[in-house]
């Protein structure tokens, strides 16, 4: 054990450098406003904001989570007030800050996620672009973008083409074959990925005989689902070379140090924050005190580390 | 920081068969929160169950506090094994208390079931006033806090769906009584009401025939209590509003009372 | 509420007709015997014993199990003493007891799960087969028997033709499209499906960076994984016609009735027969007393009573 | 069904950092467990965490019974958290105790670490030959039992990694200084072991050298307890064996002991 050194966190995605590797996971920290009385924004290494439309959304009706054992489904069904009224109403106070925003986004086709990736690129205060192409809260369809390759590398391709801002493309678990999603999403021109969103679930109350959640389906996520999220990102690190996000259970540190030894170069915190508003910059701090324990001098050294 | 703290469970009374009255010492200096407002309460450290529990405020106490909570489910359960000395994570108070600059002409207080809980602090903040409430319960045994109502001078009407205590029926079956007996008394009134979802659809249609302005706090299943999981809407005249963060308290003409019909919280008393 | 009612637990799977819908999982009952000292063997439904294979397999080296939040691990690889050996050693307790045998089975290629279903076909004291193309810990390319539909009506179409016994194919949720599978199987003549085997997950130890499994990845099982299979037992509902085994962290009768308005015939308990060995025989109970309080005359009628 | 039942908390006392003695009291007749035996024990009533941990008898009190455990992760944490009068399910005694008809020429006792939880069971049941033991511990505060060794009568050779009680080094140097200065004191005895893996392997190599026969309880994570599945192997020279149907207790040569080299669990001691 060396306790002398001062560990270096800091990580690099695409063309962005943060602090740490510790993110917020897109639809569990809002627009970050409402965390900054609990945690100290500055403390974490970036901010993803809550999927983002052309045009705002009302999402689905309520019921729209319930909990699960060690999890929790939600179909929030991508509410959300809309690429303009983000810009308008939320980017302000976030640009008071200095750790990077990425912004999450998502469309019903091609043509919209080109258009949503038009309108937020090079504007001041967004530092990076996530594209959701695997939500399971969307229509019957949707989930094409996320679950076949060769549409994931048509919608991707198009995208890469209308921004030059790093891209990052969020990858969904509901697959046969991950590595395949991630190698399409690399050749076509993603920065880096984001393993993973929500498995599809579902729940039903015995009594009303009515599923839980009003969309029927939900996405379930957790520390129910973290053994099947870091398989994921192993499966992924051993396909891909450009940066992968690791999340899906993340509550500590050494949740997100498994992620890191399993190759993610970073990872993001997401039901963790409901669990607890302080999670995200916990898991920020107990990840450089674990590097001092261990005498590790940077989080770069360790990243697809596991010894198999 | 100071809407995040720890606590220590100072007494965890049982009522009556599933009914606890929690007595909570913040380990440090908390906002006074409001009738109508609410806290999120880990009721263990363990990841089942992994969400905090929404429970009202029902006594302030000047830094302690006091919640009135039903057993409903698993979190409850555990909450009930709690016991003195035990230390939960609390966050809060959160969302809009109930808006009392509304009703110049007086308030009426309307509370079903556990409902009883915030309607009780308001009460309690009223009781100056020696407000009106129309309380049911299911029997007479779920009719709580009657010695602490006495004490605040407050004018009980009691029904019970059984009969066993008050008039037999339901809240709404001796309001509209009351108003056909006495159409002066409610006249101009406005409602502060907490219930069930159908008490709460049957008050706002009784409202709003009569040209009543009311406020009702409601309930939805909540993730983050703070407005960003988006978990926790209900539909109304402006689209879906977050109970946590616009709500927990609507007016009554605001909400649309859909639920009743197409998507009933099973386990709602 | 009617509590005069007897209901009427009694399910048809294929040509076999079970008392009550619950069975035990492969793989967490043994062979029955151990689980005699704590439950009546007669007041479940079926027994379903872990999977054989022709020959004995030896299975993977040590640590096999770790726990997960709400969880397990498992990469037990499929160790087992050969079908010979258990119609020897195992099958004449398993014939003192009233309650149908299920025999799991799988094989390295289309020629061993024939073989094996031959050799199981007609032995007395064997009720139904499940056939088990859904492991989570062979070696890669097995996989394919439960991830390819073609690969998958193969399989099943050539152990059709070798056994005329009430044959269940058992399904791996690690698939994009479980109806796809479930098509695939019902088209090549299983008489019912198996849904779910257990979820690839991973877990590593981040002080000695090794997998926390030997095997490095495992089968996740347990209450975890009940929103997804929820979910697919409800998807395979809507593709197939043949009866549906639900199964995926049942630990009470309110879960299996969940799999039960979904669509499910019956259902399995796993896991939780680690959790108590009692669980398979307090959940048949629990189901019995669910139906007297609702007033349920036969379990068949609230089979995929989900009203969405 | 008597090895499935209830048990009450009667007591669990912290003894020093980390390391508590639980007093556990049987809700119905039980088995007496011998000597290397375990139990699967529940700590919480949730589903995290999910299965039972097994600890081995420590005390046999006629009819309660004690266990003597570490704190190493979530499980032992929530346990250390009973309190008297909680209630646990447990299964058991569970596995294959230590085989005394094995040692015509006299038992010799080896404990490290937490080891002595079971080993002190044995010590107890040996007592009236008044056993030789060697304990090996990291320090002097992590020597557990002294008085209850004491008024057994067994003679303890004490060890500590840091000097701090008994001889400076491991069990295995202190048995290695007795072989070579007193040679005739080993032969012919048996060795009954219980500790950390990589101190079994040293033992088992010691054992074999000097043509000694030996038993040792082993360690693996467990889910059923009862060997149905098969998650708690270990490799020997007839193949995989359960630690929970076949072991706890195997013979020192019939173990594999590769486990040191390929693949530790991280949190034993
Ligand atoms: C703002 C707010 C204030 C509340 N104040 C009180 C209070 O003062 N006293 C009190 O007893 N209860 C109150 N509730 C309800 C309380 O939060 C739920 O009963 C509790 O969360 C149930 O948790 P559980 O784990 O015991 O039940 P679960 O096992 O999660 O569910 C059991 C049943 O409870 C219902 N339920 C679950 N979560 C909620 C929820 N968030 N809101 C409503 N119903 C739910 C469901 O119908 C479910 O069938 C309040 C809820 C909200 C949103
Ligand atoms: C037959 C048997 C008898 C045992 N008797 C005792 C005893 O008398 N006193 C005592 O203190 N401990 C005993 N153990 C070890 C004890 O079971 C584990 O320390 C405990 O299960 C850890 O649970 P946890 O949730 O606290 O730790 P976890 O959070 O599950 O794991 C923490 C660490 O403990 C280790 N561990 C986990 N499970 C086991 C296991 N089954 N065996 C060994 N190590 C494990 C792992 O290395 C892990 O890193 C015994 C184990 C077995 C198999
Ligand atoms: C309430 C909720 C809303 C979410 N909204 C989005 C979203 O808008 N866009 C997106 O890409 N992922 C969304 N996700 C998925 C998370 O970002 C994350 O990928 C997933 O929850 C797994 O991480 P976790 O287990 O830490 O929550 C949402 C998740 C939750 C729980
Ligand atoms: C330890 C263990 C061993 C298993 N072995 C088998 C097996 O041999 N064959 C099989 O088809 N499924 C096997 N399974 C899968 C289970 O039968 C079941 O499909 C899965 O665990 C999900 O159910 P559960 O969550 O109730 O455990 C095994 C599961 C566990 C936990
Ligand atoms: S509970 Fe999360 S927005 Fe209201
Ligand atoms: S713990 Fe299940 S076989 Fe040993």
């Amino acid at each position: 054990m060396n306790m002398n050194i001062t560990p270096d966190l800091s990580v690099t995605i695409g063309r962005l450098t943060l602090k740490n590797p510790v993110m917020t996971a897109s639809g569990t920290f809002g627009y970050g406003d409402e965390y900054a009385e609990f945690i100290d924004l500055n403390s974490i290494g970036a901010i993803v904001v809550k999927g983002l439309s052309l045009t705002p959304k009302a999402g689905n009706p309520p019921p729209r989570i319930i909990e699960t054992p060690s999890g929790m489904l939600n179909a929030i069904g991508l509410q959300n007030i809309g690429i303009d009224a983000f810009v308008r109403e939320k980017l302000p106070f976030l640009k008071t800050i200095k750790t990077p925003v990425i912004v999450n986004f998502f469309g019903d086709s091609i043509e919209e996620y080109v258009q949503a990736a038009e309108r937020l690129s090079g504007v001041s205060g967004i530092h990076a672009l996530e594209m959701n192409i695997s939500c399971p809260n969307k229509q019957a369809g949707w989930s094409i973008f996320g679950t076949d390759p060769d549409v994931t590398f048509n919608v991707v391709s198009e995208v890469r083409k209308a921004t030059d801002m790093t891209l990052i493309v969020k990858l969904s678990p509901n697959v046969t074959d991950i590595s395949l999603m991630a190698r399409a999403a690399e050749a076509a021109g993603a920065d880096a990925l984001s393993v993973i969103n929500t498995l599809t679930g579902m729940a039903v109350d015995i009594r009303t005989r009515r599923p839980k959640l009003a969309n029927i389906t939900g996405g379930l996520s957790g520390p129910a689902i973290r053994p099947v999220a870091v398989r994921m990102v192993w499966e992924c690190y051993r396909a891909v070379r450009i940066p992968i996000i690791g999340m899906g259970g993340i509550t500590t540190a050494e949740d997100a140090i498994e992620f890191i030894l399993a190759g993610a170069s970073a990872v993001a915190v997401g039901t963790g924050n409901f669990i607890s508003p302080v999670t995200a910059a916990t898991v920020a701090e107990g990840i450089g005190a674990f590097m001092k324990d261990e005498g590790i001098g940077s989080i770069t050294e360790i990243k697809g580390g596991i010894q198999c | 920081m100071d809407r995040l703290f720890t606590v220590s469970v100072t007494e965890n009374r049982q009522l009556i068969e599933n009914h606890f009255l929690l007595t909570l010492h913040p380990r440090k200096k908390i906002r006074r929160p409001e009738p109508g407002t609410f806290f999120m309460l880990s009721v263990d450290s363990g990841l089942d169950p992994l969400l905090k529990r929404p429970l009202s405020v029902h006594r302030w106490l000047g830094s302690d506090f006091q919640l009135l909570y039903r057993v409903a489910g698993k979190g409850t359960a555990i909450l009930s094994r709690r016991k003195p000395g035990d230390i939960l994570e609390v966050i809060g108070p959160l969302g809009n208390g109930f808006p009392l600059k509304q009703s110049p002409k007086g308030a009426v207080l309307v509370a079903g079931g556990i409902g009883i809980a915030p309607v009780f602090a308001l009460a309690e903040k009223l009781s100056s006033q020696r407000p009106l409430l129309f309380y049911g319960a299911r029997t007479k045994q779920e009719v709580l806090c009657l010695d602490g109502l006495k004490r605040l001078g407050v004018q009980a009407v009691i029904s019970t769906d059984d009969g066993s205590l008050g008039t037999k029926g339901s809240v709404i079956n001796v309001l509209t009584q009351v108003a056909s007996e006495n159409p002066d008394m409610l006249r101009g009134q406005t409602f502060y009401a907490c219930g069930p979802e159908p008490m709460l659809t049957a008050l706002s249609g009784f409202a709003v025939q009569r040209g009543m302005k009311g406020y009702a706090a409601l309930e939805e299943r909540m993730a983050c209590g703070i407005g960003t999981c988006l978990g926790c809407v209900v539909n109304t005249t402006g689209g879906y509003k977050r109970v946590c963060k616009e709500g927990p308290v609507f007016a009554l003409d605001e909400v649309i009372w859909e639920r009743g019909k197409s998507q009933e919280l099973g386990g709602r008393q």
